[in-house]
């Protein structure tokens, strides 16, 4: 149990810049990704998401976290567009519901906010482990963060450990055949590339780690 | 990356303005990426609107006009629109009687029109869909996202139009929309590669011998890379497994549609047509209507898809009827 | 070359065969390369005929039909058509009232066009012939083969053609076709090269970040290779030598034509033509009518051309009529 | 002067086979020449009318040199299209309205059938010696046959004269601005590049010489 809250506000808001920073890094690697599987846009939707999202935050009138969360989600859905915008935008706004009101929270309420964010995604685009989705990367790291928190491991321990299941399940997308999103239209020649989505959700995740190796709450 | 752009950023942005600018006539822009018919809304009319990724121009932006969509809502190139343009475009055609999405079988289209539509239904506007899915290069299965949405859109948002603009309710107007569903099947393939303005090189690379046979409208790769075949195989292989599905029948009468992906000369689709022709005319299938040109493109990718539509008298008559769009007029 | 065609040589009379496939209701081919309206000849109507090389598609087997042109004579690709199909034509669209020949300027046009006017002549036909040379890239000099024939071909066939389809006598339809020539100018440029196909490889080599200026319709090089540039510039590039040329005055209304060569899509001559209402407002020109699209090309060539047409009431009753051709349809 | 009848019926049959065998072989040749200055056509039109030329002589009722020509001059106008197809056609038709009825002619009589056709040429085209286009060979090789029969020259040396004069001609046409025909859109730009049509017609002569040098009516 890790009921102690550890992720404040700030460090929210920081993720977010984070994940947007690196969303522009990794830009052209996603589209390339997305070249070879789908159609060459992945980096373009995400950038343009993100950059639209994070200048939101500052304008927000208090230090609630689900609040900041639910603008990045709404953000999202009316920025992006693509399979990409109302599955982020949803993980968004279900993880903003789940901690609304909030100024800071605990490592089990981060569990509990990342799930909620999950089942959105996966009640929206029905898919399911192994179709080679975002979800292949965001349901493992998912699970590691719960084990971890249930272990009582320390929010860098415990963030370590999610990252390292989200890169190992964003690579283990590369087999596989999808079954899912526009990548299932090319059956048997969509094996041998990794999920441009469960790229960017391993990036989601590694910005919260980057972000918060100096966590201001836990402080 | 060769185009006569700007910037990518305001590639779509300036479409639009340009589109205004020549058609000012026909259509408006009410906000950003929602292009309206000129008139709308009409009171007691079922409203048609459709949308998805730019880059398949004339679709959906060209076909705003009387007798076809009264609404499009273009999104970023390749990427489906967002559900704030849906909805704007649903209110902005609700006369009263209901509004039709006419939404192409893509995970980010279902989603972002669906978004919409719940939106808008919250608003209190009747809303119903037809989600077009009549890619044949697809395998149809429950357990993927299906077939994707291509040619078949444009005949769709032609007939469903024709209906709607005769005073058809929402129920009659959406059943037909199903009909043009049930009775259409595409395939098409590349010669080339298109480039994604924002993303600067071809989407993929082909051999200066190879094509791709089974590709979608997006530059996404097909199902089967192979050695360049000549015009005649290659209609072949695209109208067989179209043929073959429905199945077409001896005796049918089909609206035989030939596309260009946006870089192929018509020269080349009429080539095409002739040997589709003389396949058809093999299986006994009768070509009630003829439609040679681009009209649901890949930028500016070479290539082409065939689409063919079983007609019956309703369909042949909603096809006739006039229309007057930027991409698209006869009978007035 | 990656071109969806069986065998260079049977391009164009496959290309004839699938046109006939898909609109037999309008047009007929009554022999080699000699595309004639269905109901040819109309007794005591000006039949009006152009021709020139395949490859321009839809021009000029794309316009006819009813408004338009009578007859088309395409010949092999970018290769003027010889004289026996210009004669046939002739007599198959004379229908005891005249026939007008539109002839673009190249010194194999005329001079094929000139030696079939002579034999139509001396079979008691009356001949008149009206040279359309509207390209502005190209100096005006009596020293030189002149200026080519471009777009302004396409508004001439469709403005001259109202004009017969009317009922105006030869006299009246040659004086037309000729004000449509001195109100009319054009440029156009090239992002790729075309291939011809019995050629098999591109007509020239442009460098990946090059674009050629005042390029023809036959991949001929333009005046000037230079740097490739945004839209904008382009647009103003191609629009300046145009209105200075006729010129074109402040109070002037225009059909503003935005063309694609075969290879750019929609998306960007839209943009192209944002630009261009841009400037014609900055010059106090008036938009009358507005026409953009693929309608003049240059097999797969990547790049645009603008044409300026000065309106007049006349000029913009005879563009509004009704014409139902492959190509270009409305009104009926 | 030279008056003796040098060249037959199956001479003249033997040059319009020989020049369309020189055309099939120069086809890339003489259409990428005019990729550079053109529309990339020339060796295709050409070809189009001398593979269409060729096998009707085999039908020709009788051994009229003019008629042979006026059959080739007819097919290439009828095959041809383009610039190049009323120009060789008239080229053809009026040097066999020259030889009309004759079943041999003499070198002087081939020097007034060429002028004709020449003559022909420039009626129809209207352009000038120097404006970059098949006159610039062929005029300089007429002139040089015609000095040649004139100073007694054989057959084989007259031949070999006009040849080394069209050879001139063709190579002089590179530095040239065009003034006429689809090279002349260029304008200073057309310069630097050999025209195709001078180099077509250096070919033709290039035929006769090799056609006969071992002329059967000389012999
Ligand atoms: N049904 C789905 N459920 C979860 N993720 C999905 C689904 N469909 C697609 N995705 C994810 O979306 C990514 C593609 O996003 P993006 O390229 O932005 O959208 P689009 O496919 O509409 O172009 C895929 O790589 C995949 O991870
Ligand atoms: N007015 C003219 N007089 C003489 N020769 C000409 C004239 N115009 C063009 N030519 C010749 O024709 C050649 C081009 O022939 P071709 O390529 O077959 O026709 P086109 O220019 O119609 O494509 C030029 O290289 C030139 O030598
Ligand atoms: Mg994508
Ligand atoms: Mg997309
Ligand atoms: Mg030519
Ligand atoms: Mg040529």
């Amino acid at each position: 149990m890790n009921g102690a809250a550890v992720i404040s506000y700030d460090d929210v808001v920081a993720w977010i810049t984070a994940f947007a920073a690196s969303v522009r890094d990794q830009k052209d690697y996603l589209t390339a990704l997305d070249s070879a599987i789908g159609d060459a846009d992945h980096g373009i939707n995400m950038d343009r998401g993100f950059q639209a999202a994070v200048p939101k935050l500052a304008g927000l009138p208090n230090r609630d976290i689900g609040a900041a969360l639910k603008s990045v989600g709404m953000t999202l859905v009316s920025t992006v567009g693509g399979a990409s915008g109302p599955l982020y935008g949803t993980f968004f706004l279900q993880m903003g519901a789940a901690t609304a009101g909030r100024e800071a929270i605990s490592l089990d309420e981060l569990v509990a906010g990342i799930d909620a964010g999950i089942a959105g995604i996966q009640r929206l685009g029905k898919a399911e482990p192994g179709d080679k989705t975002m979800l292949d990367a965001l349901l493992p790291a998912r699970d590691a963060l719960r084990e971890a928190a249930a272990s009582g491991a320390s929010l860098g321990d415990a963030l370590a450990r999610t990252v390292g299941a989200a890169e190992q399940g964003m690579v283990a997308t590369t087999p596989l055949v999808a079954r899912k999103g526009r990548a299932s239209y090319l059956g048997e020649r969509s094996a041998g590339h990794q999920d441009p989505g469960a790229t960017s959700s391993y990036l989601l995740l590694k910005a919260a780690a980057d972000a918060w190796s100096g966590a201001t709450a836990a402080s | 990356m060769k185009k006569l752009i700007n910037t990518p950023e305001h590639a779509v942005d300036e479409e639009l303005a340009g589109m205004v600018a020549a058609h000012g006539d026909l259509i408006k822009v009410i906000a950003p990426n929602v292009v309206v018919r000129k008139d709308a809304p009409r009171q007691g009319k079922v409203g048609v609107i459709s949308g998805g990724g730019s880059g398949h121009e004339p679709m959906h932006g060209g076909y705003v006009g009387l007798g076809m969509l009264d609404a499009a809502c273009p999104g970023a190139v390749f990427t489906s629109p967002v559900p704030d343009q849906m909805l704007e475009a649903t209110k902005a055609v609700n006369g009263g009687a209901g509004v039709l999405h006419i939404v192409k079988n893509y995970t980010g289209d279902i989603m972002n029109f669906e978004l919409a539509a719940e939106l808008a239904r919250a608003e209190g506007i009747d809303v119903a869909s037809v989600v077009i899915a009549d890619d044949v290069a697809v395998k149809d299965s429950l357990y993927t996202a299906g077939r994707r949405g291509v040619g078949g859109t444009v005949l769709a948002e032609k007939i469903v139009g024709a209906a709607a603009e005769a005073g058809a309710d929402l129920k009659t107007v959406t059943a037909l929309c199903q009909k043009v569903q049930d009775n259409v099947r595409s395939m098409g393939m590349a010669l080339t590669s298109c480039t994604v303005p924002a993303a600067g090189k071809p989407t993929f690379e082909l051999g200066d011998d190879e094509m791709e046979i089974g590709i979608g409208i997006h530059g996404e790769p097909g199902r089967t890379r192979m050695k360049l075949a000549t015009a005649d195989e290659i209609t072949e292989m695209l109208a067989t497994p179209i043929l073959d599905d429905l199945p077409f029948k001896s005796g049918d009468s089909v609206l035989a549609f030939v596309n260009g992906m946006g870089g192929t000369p018509l020269m080349e689709l009429y080539i095409v047509f002739n040997k589709l022709a003389q396949i058809l005319k093999g299986r006994g299938i009768g070509i009630g209507r003829s439609f040679v040109g681009n009209y649901i493109t890949s930028l500016e990718m070479a290539g082409c898809s065939i689409t063919l539509l079983r007609l019956d008298d309703e369909l042949t008559r909603l096809w006739d009827a006039p229309v007057r769009t930027p991409a698209l007029r006869w009978g007035i």
